[in-house]
C-alpha cells in the first residue's frame, strides 16, 4: 500500500528507514505470530515447570518489547519516550512483584476454609 | 518562538473551512460564558484555586465541629453517626478537594509562567480537568442533602477517608454514602490523571528557549514530580475503587469474605496510592518555600541540582514504603522490617531539601516579610511533623502509635504546618502577581501568628493524647482516662487556628478590593513570572523569553542590554510569524464534564431496581451521562485547536480589529 | 519595599504570646504526666516494654536532631535578617551556590542517626512478633474474635461445661479477658464482620482483626493488674465505644476464676411460691453519652473486680426466677447463651457468668444494678447503634420497669 | 491526495516548536500509557493474588479456558497492531486512501476480537457456570478482560471517529452541512459495527443449535433478517457517505493524531500479551 504514496521522494535522509518499514512490520508480525504459535504448544510440553514459566516470561517479553520498539516507534523515537514509558513499566512491574511477594508471604495466607 | 501554534488542521494555505453554527467559537469575554469556556490557564488556576478555598473553609468547618464534639468529655453536640461522617468528609474534603486543587492553581496559574510559555500544552484538556474536579466534588458531597431533607440512606460518606473494606460493603453500608465516595474520587482521579498529563507535557516540552530541565524553577520541578505521582499512582485507587464497586454493585466478590476475596487486598491498593499521594501533597508546597526562600534571602537556592534530586528521590522512594500504614495488619517480618527500612531512608532525602534551605539563608539577607514568616513556620513546623513520621516508622513502636492520636498530630503537623502553611505562603507571595496588589504586611504577619499559635495549640497537645493511648475516630470518650485537659487546649487552639484563618480570608479579600497596589516584581524576584506586568496580560508574554541562567529574571535584570537587544529581534521574528498565538474558547470541554457530572449521580443516588416502571434512573442516567460526555468530546475533537493570532501596540494591549482574527494558524 | 511599623508589629506578637500563656496557664498540665488507664508511656509487660524503649530511641535521636538543626536554623534566622532600612536597602549579599562537601557531610551524619534507630527497630520486629522459642512451651493460647461491637474471647484449652449431661465445650467469655500473670499469652485474632483490632496500651501495641486472615499476636503482663483495652480500627457507628478489658492474675487465682467459668451457670432455687410483685422505683434519666463508671471503681479496679466474683448480699430468689423466664420470654436467649439455663444464642456476648464481670456493653459502663439496668431499658441510648438496640427495634422487645429489675437481678446472679 | 510544498517539511520524528523535540500529543499519549501500565498492573495483581490463593472449591480455569480460541483472538489482535502500524506510516506519506483502508482493517480486526470476546464471555456464562458474581476466579477473570474489552472498545470508537473525521471537507469547501454529515456517517459506521457484532455471534448461535448446516443456515436468516438488512443498509450509507467530494482537512499533518491513536491500539495489544501469558498459558502448567 505504501508503494502508492509518492511523497516519499520530499523526505531527507533520516526518512531513509521509511522504505523498508512495510517489510519491518510485515516480518514482525510474523514472528510475534510464530512466537504465540510456540508459547501455545510449549505449555502443553513435558519439562519442568519453572522452565516453562521461565521460558513464557521470556517470550512473552520478546513480544513486548517488539512491538514497543518497532510498531510503537521507540526505536525511531527520542529516547525520552522510552525513558517516560519503563518509568510507569518500571514501577508497575515493582508494584506487581511486591504484591505477589506480600501475598505469598506465610503471614498473609487466606484462613483455611474449615 | 510560538509553541502552541503548531498543530493545525489544513492542508490548504489558510483558507478557511465552512463552520457549521454548533462549532462557532465562544467569544466572551467577561461574564459567566467566559469562565465555563475560558481556556486560559491563568483563569483556570484561579477558579482551582477559588474552589480549592472554598472546600478548604468547608473541611475547616467539619473539623471544628470535630474539635467541639470532643471538647470535654461525653460530648453531645453530634450523634456518633454524624461525627463519623465529619471526619471522613473532613479528611477527604481537605485532601482531595482542598489541598490538591490549591496546588493544582498554582500549577496551572505559575508553572507556565516560570518556564516562560502562553500557555499549557493542552489548554481545552485543562478545562476539561477543572470541570472534571467539579463534578467530582459535587458527588462527593452531594449526600449532605439526604439529612438535612431526612431522606433515609443518603447521607454523606462516613467510612474514613481510607473507606477500608469489608466496612464499605453493601452489607455493612448498605446506604448510598459509600457510593458518592466512590464516584466523586473516581471523578476527581480522572480530572488529577488528565491535569497532571497536561503539566508534564507542559513542562518537558514548552520550555522558553534556553530553559534547560536544570535551569526549571524548583517549583516547576516539583509540579513535574508530583504530576509524575499522580499519573502512577492514581491508577491504583482507581483499580480499587473499581473493584470496590463491582462489588457494591454488581455481585463480585473481590472483597467478600465468604467468597474467597481478602479484604487486605483493598489496604494494599489503597495505600500504594495513598502514600504516594501524601507526596503529592508536600512536594509542590516544597517547591514553593523554595521559591520563596531564595527570593526573601536575596540569594540562589543552595544546591540547586541536590534540592532537585532528592524531591525526585522522595517521589520515587514514597511507591516503596505503602506498607508502613500496615504496621499492625500482621505482615510477619520480614515485610515489615522491609517497609520500615524504607520508610526510614525518605528521611534523607526529605533532611537534604530541609539543609538546603538553611542554606540558602545562611549568609543571605533575610526579608521578614509575610510569605517569608510562613515560609519559616514551614520549616519549622514540617520538621516537628517529619520526625514523628520518622518515629512511626519503628514498626513495633508503631503498633502503639497507629490509629492514635499521635498519628492525627503528626500529619497535622505536615499536612497544616507543612502542605497548608506553604500554600498560604504561596498565596500571599504571589498574590501581587496575580492582581497587582500587596497584601498589608501587619495584617498578614498578625493572620500567621495566630494561625501559627492557634495551630501548635491544637496539634501539639495531640502528641500527648496519642502517648496516652486516646485513639482516633472516636465520637466520644470517658473522662478518668486522662484525656480531658489536652483535649480542651486542643480544641481552644482549634477555634483560634479558625480565627487566624477568618482573619487571613478576610485581609486576602480587602486586599483584592482595595490593597495597596505594586508595580511589576515587588519582591525583586529571581524567576521568569516577575518579569511580565501584573496583573498578567492574556498572552503572558509580548514575546517568548530567551533563559540564560537558572534564576532567569535575575540574570535579565543584571543584563538588561543583552536582553533588550535579544527581545526586539525576537520581536520582529513573531510578528513575521503572524503574531502571538492564542487558542480559541471552547465549550466542549464543560459540556463534557457535566456529563460526567451526570454519569455520576446518576450512578450514586438511584436505586439499582426500577422504581418506576419503564424509568431504570440509574441506569438511564448513567447512559444518558455518557452519551453528553461522548458527544462533548466528539465536538471537541471536530473543532480542532485553531487560534487566532494577537497583535499588540506599544503598552501590550491588542490591536483591534486584529485580536479576533479566526485564521487558523499555519507554520 | 516600605518595612511596615515595627512597634505595631510587636504589638501583635506580644498580645499573641499573652493569650498563649493565658491559655495554658488556665489549664493544670497533668497531661504531661501520661498516665491514663489506656497510657503506652507506662509499660506493665515485655512486648509493651521493648516498644517503649524503642519509641524512647526514636524520640532522643530525633529530639538532638531538632535541637542541633533547629539551634542552626534559628542562629541563621537571627543572624541573617534584615534589621535596619538600610540592610533591606543594601546590594544582595554574594550568590553562593552551594557546598557539596557540606551536603554529602549531613546525608552522611542522617544515615548515621538512621542506623541508630535501625537496629533496635529490627531487633524489636522480631521479639515482638510471636513469643520467644525458650518460652514456647509456658504460652497461653485464647482467641479473640471481634464482632460489631463487642469482643469474644475463646480458651480452646479449656473445656466447659454445656448442660448437666457433661457435653463440652471450649470456653467462651465476653469483652473481659482473663489470663494468667507472668505468662506469655498468644493470642489468636479472629472477626465475624469487619475490621477490628486489639489493642491493651499497657500490655502491647496492636493488631488488627481481619476478616480471611490469621493473625496473631503475643503479650505478657508482668504481675496482677486491671487493664483497658480498646478497638483501634474505625469499624463503623459504635467504634469508639467498642472497648474491652484485661485481667490479669497470679496463678492461684487464675485457677480458681477458671474453675468457676467452667461450671454452668449459677441457678438460684426458686421459691415455692412466687411473691407479690414488689413496687419498683423507676430508673432516673441519664444525659446521652453520661458517664456509667464510679471514681471507687476506677481507683482501684482489681479490687472491684474481686468484689464482682463472690454473690450479692441482697439477693431475691423470687426476682431472679422472674428474670430467667423473662430471658426467654423477651427472645434473649436467642442472641446470647447462658449455659445450663438453656440459652445458646451467639450472636451476643456469652452471660454464662455475666454477673462477675465489671463492665457492661463491651466495656462501656459498670456492671451495678443501676447501669444494668440503664443498658436493658434503651441499648441505643447508652451505645448508639449497637446491635442489640436493632433487635430491640427489629423484634419490637419492650421492657416495663418490673422486667428490667427482674431480668437485672437475674443477670447479676449469674457469678 | 497529493502532499504539497508545505507538508512535504513535515518531519515525523521532529518537531521544532517544541522543547524536546517530541510532539506534545506524542507525549501525552507515552505518559498516559504509563499510567496505564499501572492501571493494568494493578489489575493483573489482583488476578494473580487471588490464583496463587484460590478459595477453596473455587473453579478450575482449565475446565473453563479454552485456548483454541483466545490463541485466536491474540492472532487477530496481533494483525491489527500491524494493520495500525501500517495506517501510520500511510499517513505520515500523506497517503490518505491507503490510511482509511487500514484504519478499516484495523477496526475490522478489532471488531473481530471483541466478537469472539463477547462469545467466550456468553460461552462461560452460559456453558461453563462461571459468572462475574459467582466465584472469584470468574470475578477477577471477567473484571480484567473485561476492562481490556473497554480499552478495545474505545479503540474501536476512537479509530472509527478518526476514519469518518478524514471526510472532513478541506479548506474552500462550502459545505455548510458537514458536521451533519460527519454524525451520519459515524453512526452509520457504528451501527454497522454493532449489527456485524450480532448478527456473526447469532451465526455461531445458530450453527450450535442446529445439527446441519442447511438448518443452521436457516435458522440463522430467519432469526437475524432484520439484523442483516439493517447491517446491509448501514453499509450502503457508509459507502455513500465516503463517496468523493472534494479536497479533505485530512493529510500528512494529522499524522501525529493517527500515531497517537496508534500508540493507544498497540498498548491494548501488548497488554493483551501479558494477559494471554499470565491469565491463560500459566494456567495449563
Ligand atoms: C504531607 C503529608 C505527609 C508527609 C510529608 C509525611 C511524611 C512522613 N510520614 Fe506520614 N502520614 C501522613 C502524611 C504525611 N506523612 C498522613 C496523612 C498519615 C496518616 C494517614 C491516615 O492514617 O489517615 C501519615 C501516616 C504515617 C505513618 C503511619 C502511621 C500509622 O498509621 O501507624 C507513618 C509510618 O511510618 C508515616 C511516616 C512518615 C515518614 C517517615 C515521613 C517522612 O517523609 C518525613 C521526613 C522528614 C523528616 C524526617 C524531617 C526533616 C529531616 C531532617 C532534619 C533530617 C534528619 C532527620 C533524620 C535522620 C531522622 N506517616
Ligand atoms: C490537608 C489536610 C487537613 C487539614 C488542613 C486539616 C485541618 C484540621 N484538622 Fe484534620 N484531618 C485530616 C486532614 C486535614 N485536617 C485527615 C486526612 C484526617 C483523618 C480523617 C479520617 O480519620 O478519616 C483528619 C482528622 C482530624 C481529626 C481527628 C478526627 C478523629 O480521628 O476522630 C481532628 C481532631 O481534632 C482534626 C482536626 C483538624 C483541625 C482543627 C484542623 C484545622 O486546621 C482547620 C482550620 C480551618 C478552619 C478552622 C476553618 C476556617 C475558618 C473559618 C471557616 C472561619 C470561621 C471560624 C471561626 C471564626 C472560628 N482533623
Ligand atoms: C441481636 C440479638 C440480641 C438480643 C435479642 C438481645 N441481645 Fe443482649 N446483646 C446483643 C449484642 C450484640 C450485645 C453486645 C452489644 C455491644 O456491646 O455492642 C449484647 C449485649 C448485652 C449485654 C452486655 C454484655 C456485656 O458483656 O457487655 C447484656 C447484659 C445483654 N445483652 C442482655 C440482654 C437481654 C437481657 C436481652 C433480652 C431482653 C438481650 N440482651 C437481647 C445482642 C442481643
Ligand atoms: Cu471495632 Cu473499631
Ligand atoms: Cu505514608
Amino acid at each position: 500500500m505504501s508503494a502508492t504514496s509518492h511523497s516519499a521522494g520530499g523526505h531527507s535522509a533520516d526518512h531513509g528507514h521509511d522504505e523498508s518499514k512495510f517489510q519491518i512490520y510485515v516480518q514482525i508480525a510474523m514472528l510475534l505470530a510464530v512466537i504465540t504459535g510456540i508459547e501455545i504448544v510449549a505449555v502443553f510440553l513435558p519439562f519442568p515447570k519453572w522452565v516453562l514459566v521461565a521460558s513464557l516470561v521470556v517470550l512473552s517479553l520478546v513480544k513486548f518489547l517488539f512491538v514497543i520498539f518497532y510498531f510503537m516507534h521507540l526505536r525511531w523515537d527520542k529516547p525520552f519516550c522510552t525513558i517516560l514509558f519503563f518509568i510507569g513499566l518500571v514501577l508497575a512491574s515493582g508494584t506487581v512483584w511486591a504484591l505477589l511477594a506480600l501475598f505469598s508471604a506465610e503471614a498473609s495466607l487466606p484462613l483455611p476454609t474449615s | 518562538m510560538d509553541t502552541t501554534a503548531k498543530t493545525a488542521y489544513l492542508t490548504k494555505e489558510d483558507a478557511v473551512p465552512a463552520q457549521p453554527k454548533l462549532l462557532a467559537h465562544p467569544t466572551a469575554k467577561t461574564g459567566l460564558m467566559s469562565w465555563l469556556t475560558t481556556v486560559d490557564h491563568k483563569r483556570i488556576g484561579f477558579l482551582y484555586g477559588v474552589f480549592a478555598l472554598f472546600f478548604f473553609l468547608v473541611g475547616g468547618v467539619e473539623a471544628l465541629l470535630i474539635r467541639a464534639q470532643l471538647m470535654y468529655p461525653n460530648g453531645t453536640v453530634l450523634s456518633a453517626q454524624m461525627y463519623n461522617t465529619m471526619f471522613t468528609m473532613h479528611g477527604t474534603t481537605m485532601i482531595f478537594l482542598a489541598v490538591m486543587p490549591l496546588s493544582a492553581a498554582f500549577f496551572n496559574y505559575i508553572m507556565p509562567l516560570q518556564i516562560g510559555a502562553r500557555d499549557v500544552a493542552f489548554p481545552r484538556l485543562n478545562a476539561f480537568s477543572l470541570w472534571t474536579f467539579v463534578a467530582g466534588a459535587i458527588v462527593l458531597n452531594i449526600g449532605w442533602i439526604g439529612p438535612i431533607f431526612g431522606v433515609d440512606g443518603h447521607n454523606a460518606p462516613d467510612a474514613g477517608w481510607y473507606g477500608y473494606s469489608p466496612l464499605t460493603s453493601r452489607q455493612f453500608t448498605p446506604g448510598h454514602s459509600v457510593d458518592y465516595w466512590v464516584m466523586g474520587l473516581q471523578l476527581l482521579g480522572v480530572a488529577s490523571i488528565a491535569a497532571s498529563l497536561n503539566f508534564i507535557v507542559t513542562i518537558i516540552n514548552m520550555r522558553a528557549p534556553g530553559m534547560t530541565m536544570m535551569r526549571l524553577p524548583v517549583f516547576t520541578w516539583m509540579t513535574l514530580v508530583t504530576a509524575f505521582l499522580i499519573v502512577l499512582s492514581f491508577p491504583a485507587i482507581t483499580i480499587a475503587l473499581v473493584e470496590l464497586m463491582m462489588d457494591r454493585n454488581f455481585g463480585t466478590v473481590f472483597f467478600e469474605v465468604s467468597g474467597g476475596g481478602m479484604p487486605i487486598l483493598w489496604q494494599h491498593l489503597f495505600w500504594v496510592f495513598g502514600h504516594p499521594e501524601v507526596y503529592i501533597l508536600i512536594l509542590p508546597a516544597m517547591g514553593i518555600i523554595s521559591e520563596i526562600l531564595p527570593t526573601f534571602s536575596r540569594k540562589p537556592l543552595f544546591g540547586y541540582p541536590i534540592v532537585v534530586f532528592s524531591g525526585a528521590c522522595i517521589g520515587f522512594l514514597g511507591f516503596a514504603v505503602w506498607s508502613h500504614h500496615m504496621f499492625t495488619t500482621g505482615m510477619g517480618t520480614v515485610a515489615t522490617a522491609a517497609f520500615a527500612l524504607a520508610t526510614m531512608a525518605i528521611a534523607v532525602p526529605t533532611g537534604v531539601k530541609i539543609f538546603n534551605w538553611i542554606g540558602t539563608m545562611w549568609g543571605g539577607r533575610l526579608m521578614m516579610r509575610t510569605p517569608m514568616m510562613f515560609a519559616l513556620g514551614f520549616v519549622w513546623m514540617f520538621m516537628i511533623g517529619g520526625f514523628s513520621g520518622v518515629m512511626h516508622s519503628a514498626a513495633p513502636a508503631d503498633t502503639q502509635q497507629s490509629d492514635s492520636y499521635f498519628v492525627i498530630a503528626h500529619f497535622h503537623y505536615v499536612l497544616i504546618g507543612g502542605s497548608i502553611f506553604a500554600l498560604l505562603a504561596g498565596i500571599h507571595y504571589w498574590f501581587p502577581l496575580m492582581f497587582g496588589r500587596k497584601v498589608s504586611e501587619f495584617w498578614g504577619k498578625l493572620s500567621f501568628w495566630i494561625i501559627f499559635v492557634g495551630f501548635n495549640v491544637t496539634f501539639f497537645p495531640m502528641h500527648f493524647l496519642g502517648l496516652n493511648g486516646m485513639p482516633r475516630r472516636t465520637f466520644t470518650y470517658d473522662p478518668n482516662l486522662g484525656w480531658n485537659t489536652a483535649n480542651f487546649i486542643a480544641s481552644i487552639g482549634a477555634f483560634v487556628l479558625g480565627i487566624g484563618i477568618a482573619v487571613y480570608f478576610a485581609v486576602m479579600i480587602y486586599t483584592y478590593y482595595k490593597g495597596e497596589k505594586v508595580g511589576r516584581d515587588p519582591w525583586d524576584g529571581r524567576t521568569l513570572e516577575w518579569s511580565i506586568p501584573n496583573p498578567p496580560p492574556e498572552y503572558n508574554f509580548r514575546v517568548i523569553p530567551t533563559v540564560h541562567d537558572r534564576d532567569a529574571f535575575w540574570y535579565e535584570k543584571n543584563n538588561r542590554e543583552q536582553i533588550a537587544a535579544e527581545r526586539a529581534v525576537a520581536e520582529k521574528a513573531e510578528e513575521a510569524h503572524g503574531g502571538i498565538h492564542m487558542p480559541f474558547n471552547s465549550i466542549w470541554p464543560f459540556f463534557a464534564s457535566f456529563g460526567l457530572l451526570i454519569v455520576g449521580i446518576g450512578s450514586t443516588a438511584f436505586e439499582a431496581k426500577w422504581d418506576v416502571p419503564g424509568i431504570h434512573w440509574k441506569l438511564g442516567l448513567s447512559l444518558l451521562g455518557g452519551l453528553v460526555t461522548l458527544v462533548g468530546i466528539y465536538f471537541w475533537s471536530l473543532e480542532g485547536n485553531e487560534g487566532y493570532h494577537l497583535h499588540l501596540d506599544k503598552d501590550g494591549k491588542p490591536v483591534k480589529g486584529h485580536g479576533d482574527d479566526h485564521g487558523p494558524a499555519k507554520h | 519595599m516600605r518595612f511596615v511599623p515595627s512597634s505595631l508589629v510587636r504589638g501583635g506578637r506580644f498580645l499573641a504570646a499573652l493569650a498563649g500563656l493565658l491559655l495554658l496557664s488556665g489549664c493544670d498540665f497533668n497531661f504531661w504526666r501520661m498516665d491514663g488507664h489506656q497510657s503506652t508511656m507506662t509499660a506493665e509487660g515485655p512486648v509493651a516494654r521493648s516498644q517503649l524503649d524503642l519509641f524512647y530511641v526514636t524520640c532522643w535521636v530525633t529530639l538532638v536532631i531538632f535541637i542541633l538543626v533547629g539551634g542552626v536554623l534559628a542562629y541563621t534566622m537571627w543572624r541573617f535578617r534584615a534589621r535596619t532600612e538600610a540592610d533591606e536597602r543594601a546590594a544582595p549579599p554574594p550568590q553562593s551556590h552551594g557546598n557539596p562537601l557540606v551536603e554529602i557531610g549531613l546525608i552522611g551524619a542522617s544515615v548515621l542517626a538512621l542506623v541508630i534507630i535501625a537496629v533496635p527497630t529490627l531487633t524489636a520486629i522480631w521479639y515482638t512478633h510471636d513469643v520467644p522459642e525458650a518460652e514456647k512451651k509456658n504460652a497461653y493460647e485464647v482467641t479473640a474474635t471481634g464482632y460489631q461491637w463487642w469482643f469474644k474471647f475463646e480458651y480452646p484449652a479449656e473445656q466447659a461445661a454445656v448442660d448437666a449431661a457433661g457435653a463440652k465445650t471450649p470456653l467462651v467469655t465476653g469483652n473481659e479477658l482473663v489470663i494468667p500473670a507472668g505468662r506469655p499469652i498468644r493470642i489468636n485474632v479472629r472477626t465475624v464482620d469487619v475490621i477490628h483490632s486489639f489493642w491493651v496500651p499497657k500490655l502491647g501495641g496492636k493488631i488488627d482483626m481481619i476478616p480471611n486472615r490469621a493473625n496473631f499476636f503475643w503479650l505478657q503482663a508482668d504481675k496482677p493488674g486491671y487493664f483497658w483495652g480498646q478497638c483501634a480500627e474505625y469499624c463503623g457507628d459504635s467504634h469508639a465505644v467498642m472497648r474491652f478489658r484485661v485481667i490479669a492474675l497470679d496463678e492461684k487465682d487464675f485457677a480458681a476464676w477458671k474453675e468457676k467459668q467452667l461450671a454452668l451457670a449459677r441457678s438460684v432455687a426458686a421459691p415455692a411460691a412466687p411473691g407479690a410483685a414488689a413496687p419498683v422505683a423507676a430508673l432516673r434519666a441519664f444525659k446521652t453519652n453520661e458517664v456509667g463508671v464510679s471514681a471507687a471503681f476506677d481507683r482501684n479496679p482489681l479490687e472491684a473486680w474481686r468484689a464482682r466474683q463472690v454473690v450479692e448480699k441482697d439477693e431475691n430468689p423470687a426476682l431472679i426466677a422472674q428474670g430467667r423466664e423473662l430471658f426467654a420470654a423477651k427472645t434473649c436467649n436467642a442472641c446470647h447463651s447462658v449455659r445450663g439455663h438453656g440459652a445458646m444464642g451467639v450472636q451476643g456476648p456469652d452471660l454464662t457468668h455475666f454477673g462477675a464481670r465489671t463492665t457492661v456493653g463491651a466495656g462501656l459502663i459498670e456492671n451495678n444494678p443501676e447501669q444494668l439496668r440503664r443498658w436493658l431499658r434503651d441499648p441505643e441510648s447508652v451505645k448508639p447503634g449497637n446491635k442489640m438496640a436493632k433487635a430491640y427495634r427489629d423484634n419490637k422487645i419492650s421492657l416495663s420497669d418490673a422486667e428490667q429489675v427482674a431480668l437485672t437481678a437475674y443477670l447479676l446472679s449469674l457469678k | 491526495m497529493s502532499s504539497h510544498a508545505a507538508s512535504a517539511s513535515i518531519d515525523h520524528h521532529h518537531d521544532p516548536s517544541t522543547s524536546t523535540g517530541i510532539p506534545n500529543k506524542k507525549l501525552l499519549m507515552w505518559a498516559f500509557l504509563a499510567s496505564d501500565c499501572m492501571f493494568f498492573g494493578v489489575l493483573i495483581a489482583t488476578h494473580l493474588v487471588y490464583r496463587l490463593h484460590p478459595p477453596a472449591g473455587g473453579l478450575d480455569p482449565k475446565a473453563v479456558f479454552s485456548v483454541e480460541l483466545t490463541s485466536f483472538s491474540t492472532f487477530i489482535l496481533l494483525m491489527s497492531s500491524l494493520m495500525m502500524a501500517l495506517a501510520v506510516t500511510a499517513i505520515q506519506k500523506g497517503n490518505v486512501r491507503s490510511c482509511r483502508w487500514s484504519l478499516l482493517t484495523t477496526i475490522f480486526f478489532g471488531m473481530i476480537f471483541l466478537g469472539c470476546q463477547v462469545y467466550e464471555f456468553q460461552h462461560f456464562v452460559v456453558d461453563k457456570k462461571m459468572t462475574l458474581s459467582n466465584s472469584l476466579l470468574g470475578t477477577t477473570f471477567y473484571t480484567l478482560t473485561g476492562t481490556h474489552g473497554c480499552h478495545v472498545a474505545i479503540g474501536v470508537l476512537w479509530l472509527t471517529l478518526m476514519y469518518v473525521r478524514s471526510f472532513k471537507p478541506g479548506a474552500g469547501s462550502a459545505q455548510r452541512t458537514w458536521l451533519s454529515h460527519q454524525s451520519l456517517h459515524a453512526l452509520a459506521l457504528l451501527a454497522f459495527l454493532g449489527l456485524c457484532l450480532k448478527v456473526t455471534l447469532g451465526l455461531v448461535h445458530a450453527i450450535q443449535v442446529e445439527p446441519t448446516f442447511g438448518a443452521a443456515v436457516g435458522h440463522f436468516v430467519k432469526a437475524e433478517f432484520l439484523a442483516l438488512a439493517g447491517a446491509l443498509a448501514a453499509v450502503g450509507a457508509c459507502v455513500w457517505f465516503a463517496r468523493p467530494r472534494g479536497p479533505v482537512a485530512f493529510g500528512e499533518a494529522n499524522a501525529i493524531d493517527v500515531e497517537s491513536m496508534g500508540l493507544y491500539w498497540h498498548v491494548v495489544d501488548i497488554v493483551w500479551i501479558v494477559i494471554f501469558t499470565a491469565v491463560y498459558l500459566l494456567e495449563y502448567l
